[in-house]
């Protein structure tokens, strides 16, 4: 399942919730959490905004397929909107499994997939005092399906 | 041959919108596609982006750039995501 | 840092002391959960048994290791002892960076070298009365340094 | 050549405790090496494990199974291990 929240993510009651089935022995989280800096300035806060509609169906497609692609029992991902102070947590993914392996792996396509399908933006807010929507400059020139991991937060 | 002119319901989001100034518009146009009414709004509104750095979503669903477009479609343009 | 543990995991706690660096981006968790079964047999409940001077230099040993090979900001990990019901964790391991790549491979390194190099072993208690010190077949025909995936728990 | 004979304390986890009927035991041995020593203790309790099998440690550290003895040596044989 996946879901937006408005609200502070529950990283405890999530965890919880991953390890309901008996035949469960690996769980496998990821929190993307606010960093102080970016790209060599500093944060103070950021912004979410999601495409609401849009975001929830390709999340929870993206969930899907972990579900099919990997021997897992249980894949939850959440991901806040709005403002959030440093340290809070952004995005939230749980996997789990008989197997460890399968939970590291759904856990790992969950947030890479997200990352560079779900539309959801961010908005920097500098300690400085500027503010800029978060644009990497490599994926606009390499085209919209283009996003590796140099880029933004986690 | 006189292009039909369509009522087409455009939002806006994050850096997109904040240079429209607006979240939604309901434009009158010509084109025929999302790919011709891009060029049509980034005209209006100096959008910085070109449309190959973009994915485009008709009626809440991802689109072709050359889907045709019907009296009615919700159109939203979606710059490069930065979720997580 | 490792701990061995007769109490049960509070994970919970150990999650949230990840996250305290503001650099941190992403965090990485994996919990060893007892599952139900195990090669064919309904499992009812583990003992652990550590010899602890050893396991918890072990351990800590390749906490060290992960802190050096990746680029990471902090590595936690904690080993139960004693007698485990279905559905307690037995091992948690945590791994914080400003990337997330960098914990997920931190989280899995800890896991995977635990698993074959710290002196910790199971007793399972079937469901059918049974017991047995887990000792895999496998893993003794091909020499103690050989323990792959395919084994026991997750 | 008379051999040393040393006393060597043995301590068992696991399988190897519950085989050997104990937590430890201190043994007279003229065994000079935890190679030849362990081939004593297997003979004595009937242990499973051929030697190849397992891994030993000297004085709580990992040990190589030619490290001669030393009278108060503490020995550990550490079965495949099971942990997480």
């Amino acid at each position: 399942m996946f879901r937006l929240r408005p609200e502070r993510l529950d990283c405890s009651a999530l965890a919880q919730g991953l390890g309901g089935d008996p035949r469960v022995g690996g769980c496998v989280t990821f929190a993307g959490v606010v960093r102080n800096h970016n790209n060599g300035r500093a944060v103070e806060r950021l912004e979410y905004e999601a495409y609401e509609v849009l975001a929830v169906a390709e999340g929870r497609r993206i969930v899907e397929e972990a579900l099919e692609k990997f021997d897992v029992l249980c894949v939850e991902c959440e991901h806040r909107v709005g403002l959030l102070e440093i340290g809070e947590t952004a995005v939230w993914v749980g996997a789990a499994a008989a197997h460890r392996r399968a939970a590291f792996e759904a856990c790992q396509y969950v947030i890479d997939e997200l990352k560079v399908r779900v539309p959801i933006w961010k908005k920097e807010y500098y300690t400085d005092g500027g503010a800029e929507w978060v644009l990497c400059a490599h994926c606009s020139a390499a085209g919209p399906h283009s996003h590796p991991e140099h880029v933004h937060s986690a | 041959m006189k292009k039909t002119v369509l009522e087409i319901e455009v939002r806006y989001f994050a850096g997109m919108r904040e240079r429209a100034g607006r979240d939604s518009e309901v434009v009158e146009t010509a084109a025929g596609t999302p790919a011709e009414l891009y060029a049509e709004l980034r005209a209006r509104h100096g959008f910085a982006l070109e449309q190959a750095h973009l994915r485009v979503a008709v009626n809440d669903a991802f689109a072709k750039w050359e889907t045709p477009l019907s009296p009615g479609d919700s159109v939203v343009y979606i710059p490069p995501v930065a979720g997580g």
